[in-house]
């Protein structure tokens, strides 16, 4: 019961602190308590300033990611009785600039998130009267997978040749561009090919495949990003048999 | 939020072409690459399972005469190049070397110099 | 006036952080041992090309107990390549379903290897026949 | 202070607030909408909904049913025209879902498939896996995107409304990043900031469901309509609260006691079958089945766990392949969260706090009484619920009703008179003011996770599962208490850059007055009914004097005067609330009446 582990919190106060420094903590811990009951006990019992984000504390919304010993991963998700005897290192998530202690800015991906048009445009417009359109079971599992993403950004994190280029549309944003793709009901897939193959596109990947690897609802956005390869380079070469301008 | 964003230009990667080359020649490294380092650097050297004059100058000479035998070579040699270029000009990026074109020009430019000399030696060994 | 200053880290260093990017720099670093055996087997064929005086040195060198070792390095490496290539390939397609099921991407690693296995004996036969 | 001008703002980017701004920006592309929201859309807590989301679309079912299974279900203290307009409305608002690109699950012909819920008489509760609330959330936020006259303020806290002229004019909102204060005028106000379970201990809701904007709006003189009635969900995780879905019951799961007995059989309930049957055992209402999980404890049938009393829900003769598929979400959230694999063993579980029925008192048209002022989802009272909730009858009020209140405010907006710009700063520099004097003050000694940790406990004592007098009375008393001690709180953190323990300070202020407004029409009402049960004296309905809506008005530093008003009955009397074979029996009773 009165077992207790170290927490060493990365914090970064941007109005005292030059740079980020570790602080840490001794907290008590029961076998059911995730990494982030701890934060909230840090915060309750021994320092009401850490701040993080969390809500759901049930690995759904996606806030509460961070790096946890040096890997990415949602604190409400992760126990403590697996990491003890400790120490725990809690980080930021990486490749994001650090806002305050463990709150990134996350305006980036939210940026990218609304270039990739992540939403229906429909192959054939119909009306509500009509109803739904028809989707089989097979055709939904065609997308189902990368619509599970819940943009926790963990993936983001964990891609090198974002941290290396911020540029990068990077794996979350382009499982979702592909969700979309994927979807029967959706025309949209020669749309979203410009920044599909643009230099901010998918041959920034260079297939780490650590995104996948991290993600924390199997969405695997490595084969999305490299799927796309395919399709990109597929779409470059045909662009020089298609008749100039006819490329949009 | 983002209107910004939305109307940044995209400029198009000509990527492919390199990303193509590198599959293709990764592809045959995966598939090829370590019976045919064993057969030219231990088996034929040592004599080990072929003939100890397998790659002599006339069998050699033969091969590389043959239409056939050209475009295997032509297909190897240029695509581990052209593979291996663009992985280390990556990996340059990855640990921090940020050359720019001077990595490019070392890189890429090195496999099409090789390119180039495999296509010339395979026409002067001539048909 | 916002007191917002956020903090960018370093990415120096980053794949020295964590095993898997470890392991992901070796598989990368395969393709400087594909390059160099490029570069021997361009050598060759221009010594080839130069003539068989020229390509009897190329053989020899070949045999220096240096060239052997070189050799057997590479041979590791791009065995090691061939492994790491079909590793990741099934993440780079799009899924494969095959009577209805979705195969498992150790099954598409495994078809690969099993592919360079029997490329592998077919080269080797081939160049075994052709030299005898 | 920036001054942000919108046609329409809305606080609130879970469902209903995202509903909303796509119905602004639909019905006039011209109007600026500003969208408010304290964390980014898609971490609201709609995201949690796991079962599903109701509307009639087989063909044996009937809009008259699910009016009744809600009205029945909401034990008669519903507004029966809204009902009407809503069971009518859920399933075009379900298709649009499906339009926008929800991934619901299929049958195999390629139709929408609808599952079976808690007090649903017929199967009409559509479903994307069990993360229904997760798909409907992303589709809205990925959806709303499209739409460039919404303006999103990610990450910005509203402090308050500004009411001038008698009129809602706009909000205060902080830039959580900076700390920085800016003024959205706006020609109408929508809340839909979502429920306030957070006030007590266990719940199933995330941390941001404090009841803000209940509270804002109570404070400036809307009443709060039926705050007495919370829904306590009977399957949670021992603990944290985590919820199991009721779906993992809608698929055939079943609840044992102790002795493995499917103890609901005893409660008016029965018979037990081994398939599901609608409305009877498993699959009757929250409220029924967490009042049998309390008797069940009274008994000494629970079973003893570490982190109090647990029942199981067995889900093991599903099989390992059909939860997979058909039940995911619940499958890890048991692997991980309690190491119990739950197609080899039964998972435990118990009662929690899960939903508000009371709200904001808004018409059937999500107008409050204060003009400009409309509100939508679970933060509002629209009338649909009534004394208890069925699931998945939530999900579908944030589209019928966010739409609702998206057109209504749009009009409002067009219509309303140009606003006085000077004096709504000069009211948002004063909320300005007083937040930054909560927050640079020295001298305050409470601590805010210890005046929250005896709100939850004090609320979950004296308004639990069933209620007496004198713990609604301690209730109400300690409230009071705690907001008196919550004048004197400090803030340790007195930074500007993403200072949370600021903004949570402002929240549990919010929080201790929806919780009063939630004891005290607690105590006053003096009989049972839905999620409002009492053990001391008042154990039966009460119609001739309760069949009413409480209303609860803000009065200060004071408990809320509380009132009533009429609830609005069309066509279905109040009756026996019956399920099971009983309930079969009375509806067929009631039937034969009807054509006799
Ligand atoms: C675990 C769980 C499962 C559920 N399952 C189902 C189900 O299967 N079927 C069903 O019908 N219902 C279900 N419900 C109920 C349903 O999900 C909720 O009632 C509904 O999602 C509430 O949506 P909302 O839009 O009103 O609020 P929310 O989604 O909670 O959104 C509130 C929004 O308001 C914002 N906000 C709040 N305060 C402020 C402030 N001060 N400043 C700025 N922004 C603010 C938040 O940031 C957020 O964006 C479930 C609920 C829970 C907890
Ligand atoms: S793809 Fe996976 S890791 Fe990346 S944001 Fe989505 S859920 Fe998170
Ligand atoms: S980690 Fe990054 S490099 Fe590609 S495979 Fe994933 S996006
Ligand atoms: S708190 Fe929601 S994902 Fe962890």
């Amino acid at each position: 019961m009165a077992r207790t582990i170290t927490m060493e919190v990365l914090r970064y106060r941007p109005e005292q602190d030059a740079g980020p420094v570790f602080q840490t903590y001794e907290v008590p811990f029961t076998d059911d308590m995730s990494v982030l009951q701890g934060l909230l006990h840090i915060k309750d019992e021994l320092d009401e300033t850490l701040s993080f984000r969390w809500s759901c504390r049930m690995a759904i919304c996606g806030s509460c990611g961070m790096m946890i010993n040096g890997k990415p991963a949602l604190s409400c998700k992760t126990f403590l009785r697996d990491l003890a005897p400790g120490p725990v290192r809690i980080e930021a998530l990486n490749h994001f600039p650090i806002e305050r202690d463990l709150v990134v800015v996350m305006e980036d991906f939210i940026d990218k998130l609304e270039r990739i048009q992540p939403y229906i445009i429909p192959k054939e417009p119909r009306t509500l009267e009509q109803g739904e359109y028809l989707q089989t079971p097979a055709q939904l599992e065609k997308y189902e997978q990368f619509s599970s993403c819940i943009n926790c950004l963990l993936c983001y994190a964990a891609c090198p040749q974002y941290g290396l280029n911020p540029d990068f549309v990077g794996p979350g944003a382009l499982a979702l561009l592909h969700r979309y793709n994927a979807d029967s009901r959706d025309g949209g897939a020669a749309q979203r090919m410009e920044l599909v193959a643009a230099e901010e596109g998918v041959f920034n990947c260079t297939a780490v495949g650590y995104c996948s690897e991290v993600c924390p609802k199997h969405v695997d956005p490595a084969n999305a990003v490299n799927q796309n390869k395919t399709t990109a380079a597929a779409d470059y070469f045909l662009g020089f048999l298609k008749p100039k301008g006819s490329r949009t | 939020m983002g209107d910004d964003a939305m109307s940044r230009p995209l400029k198009r990667s000509n990527a492919p072409i390199f990303w193509g080359l590198f599959g293709a020649g990764g592809m045959l490294a995966a598939l090829l690459g370590p019976m045919l380092v064993f057969i030219t650097g231990i088996a034929a050297p040592l004599g080990f399972i072929l003939a100890p004059d397998a790659m002599s100058y006339a069998n050699m000479m033969a091969f590389t005469g043959h239409w056939l035998g050209k475009a295997f070579v032509f297909a190897i040699v240029p695509l581990f190049l052209w593979h291996a270029g663009h992985r280390v000009f990556h990996s340059l990026h990855d640990v921090g070397i940020h050359a720019g074109m001077v990595a490019r020009l070392v890189c890429y430019g090195g496999a099409l110099l090789g390119t180039l000399i495999v296509a010339w030696a395979l026409l002067l060994i001539g048909f | 006036m916002s007191k917002r200053r956020p903090y960018v880290r370093p990415m120096a260093g980053w794949w020295r952080k964590n095993p898997f990017f470890v392991e992901y720099m070796i598989h990368e670093g395969s393709a400087l041992f594909v390059a160099a055996y490029g570069v021997v087997l361009l050598v060759g064929l221009v010594c080839l090309a130069q003539g068989e005086a020229a390509w009897n040195g190329w053989l020899a060198a070949m045999k220096h107990p240096l060239a052997l070792l070189f050799h057997l390095a590479v041979l590791a490496m791009i065995s090691y390549h061939s492994w790491s290539w079909f590793k990741i390939m099934p993440k780079t397609m799009p899924p494969l379903v095959i009577g209805g099921k979705r195969v498992a991407p150790a099954m598409i690693t495994g078809a690969g290897l099993a592919a360079t296995v029997v490329a592998s004996l077919i080269l080797l036969g081939l160049v075994w026949g052709m030299t005898r | 202070m920036e001054v942000y001008e919108a046609d329409v703002v809305i606080v609130g980017a879970g469902g209903a607030g995202l509903r909303a701004a796509i119905a602004v920006a639909e019905s006039d592309p011209a109007l600026k909408i500003a969208l408010v929201s304290k964390v980014y859309p898609m971490r609201s807590h709609t995201v949690a909904a796991e079962g599903g989301s109701a509307g009639v679309v087989q063909s044996h079912d009937s809009f008259e049913h699910h009016f009744n299974d809600t009205v029945s279900g909401g034990d008669w203290l519903c507004e029966q025209d809204v009902v009407d307009y809503f069971v009518a409305q859920c399933p075009e608002e379900m298709v649009q879902l499906e339009h926008w690109g929800c991934p619901w699950s299929r049958k195999p012909d390629g139709h929408v498939n609808v599952r079976a819920f808690g007090g649903m008489r017929i199967e009409r509760t559509w479903f994307a896996a069990d993360k229904t609330g997760f798909h409907m959330l992303h589709t809205l936020f990925q959806t709303s995107i499209k739409y460039p006259s919404i303006k999103r303020f990610d990450e910005y806290f509203c402090a308050d409304l500004i009411v001038e002229d008698g009129r809602a004019q706009g909000v205060a909102v902080i830039e959580i990043a900076s700390g920085e204060f800016t003024l959205i005028e706006a020609g109408a106000v929508i809340f839909a900031t979502g429920g306030a379970g957070r006030v007590f201990r266990e719940n199933t809701n995330g941390g941001i469901v404090t009841g803000d904007g209940m509270a804002l709006a109570y404070r400036h003189g809307v009443p709060l309509r039926d705050m007495e009635f919370v829904q306590y969900h009977p399957t949670c995780m021992p603990g944290t609260g985590l919820l199991f879905t009721e779906a993992c019951r809608g698929e055939g799961g079943f609840l044992l006691n102790k002795d493995g007995y499917r103890y609901l059989q005893d409660y008016g309930l029965g018979p037990a079958e081994p398939e599901p049957r609608n409305k009877a055992m498993e699959l009757g209402p929250r409220d029924r089945l967490s009042q049998a999980f309390w008797h069940e404890q009274q008994k000494g049938r629970t079973i003893d766990g570490p982190q109090g009393a647990v029942v199981h829900l067995d889900l093991r003769h599903l099989g390992e392949k059909r939860l997979r598929e058909r039940l995911p979400q619940i499958y890890e959230l048991a692997e991980e969260f309690l190491g119990v694999d739950p197609a080899l063993t039964p998972i435990p579980v118990r009662p929690a706090v899960h939903y508000t029925m009371g709200g904001i008192l808004v018409d059937g048209r999500c107008a409050s009484p204060l003009p400009g002022l409309y509100a939508a989802g679970e933060c509002s009272s629209v009338g649909i619920h009534g004394a208890n909730r069925l699931g998945s009858n939530s999900l579908a009020e944030l589209c019928v009703f966010g739409k609702v209140a998206g057109l209504e405010a749009a009009a409002f907006a067009k219509s309303a008179t140009r606003r006085d710009s000077a004096t709504l700063l000069k009211q948002a520099q004063k909320v300005e003011q007083d937040a930054r004097a909560l927050l640079t003050r020295t001298d305050g000694t409470e601590r805010i996770a210890q005046l929250r940790r005896e709100m939850a406990t004090t609320m979950e004592s004296g308004c639990g599962i069933y209620r007496l007098a004198d713990t609604m009375q301690a209730a109400c008393d300690t409230l009071d208490e705690l907001r008196q001690r919550f004048r004197n709180v400090g803030i340790q953190d007195k930074s500007s850059v993403w200072n949370n323990n600021w903004l949570l300070t402002i929240e549990l202020g919010f929080q201790l007055d929806v919780a009063q407004a939630m004891a005290c029409s607690a105590l006053n009402r003096k009989e049972s009914r839905g999620a409002h049960q009492r053990l001391d004296g008042f154990e039966q309905r009460d119609d001739e004097h309760f069949l009413k809506h409480s209303l609860a008005h803000y009065d200060g530093a004071g408990p809320p005067r509380i009132g009533y008003g009429d609830v609005k009955i069309t066509h279905s009397r109040p009756a026996v609330r019956a399920y099971g074979a009983a309930g079969e029996k009375a509806e067929k009773l009631a039937k034969e009446a009807g054509n006799g």
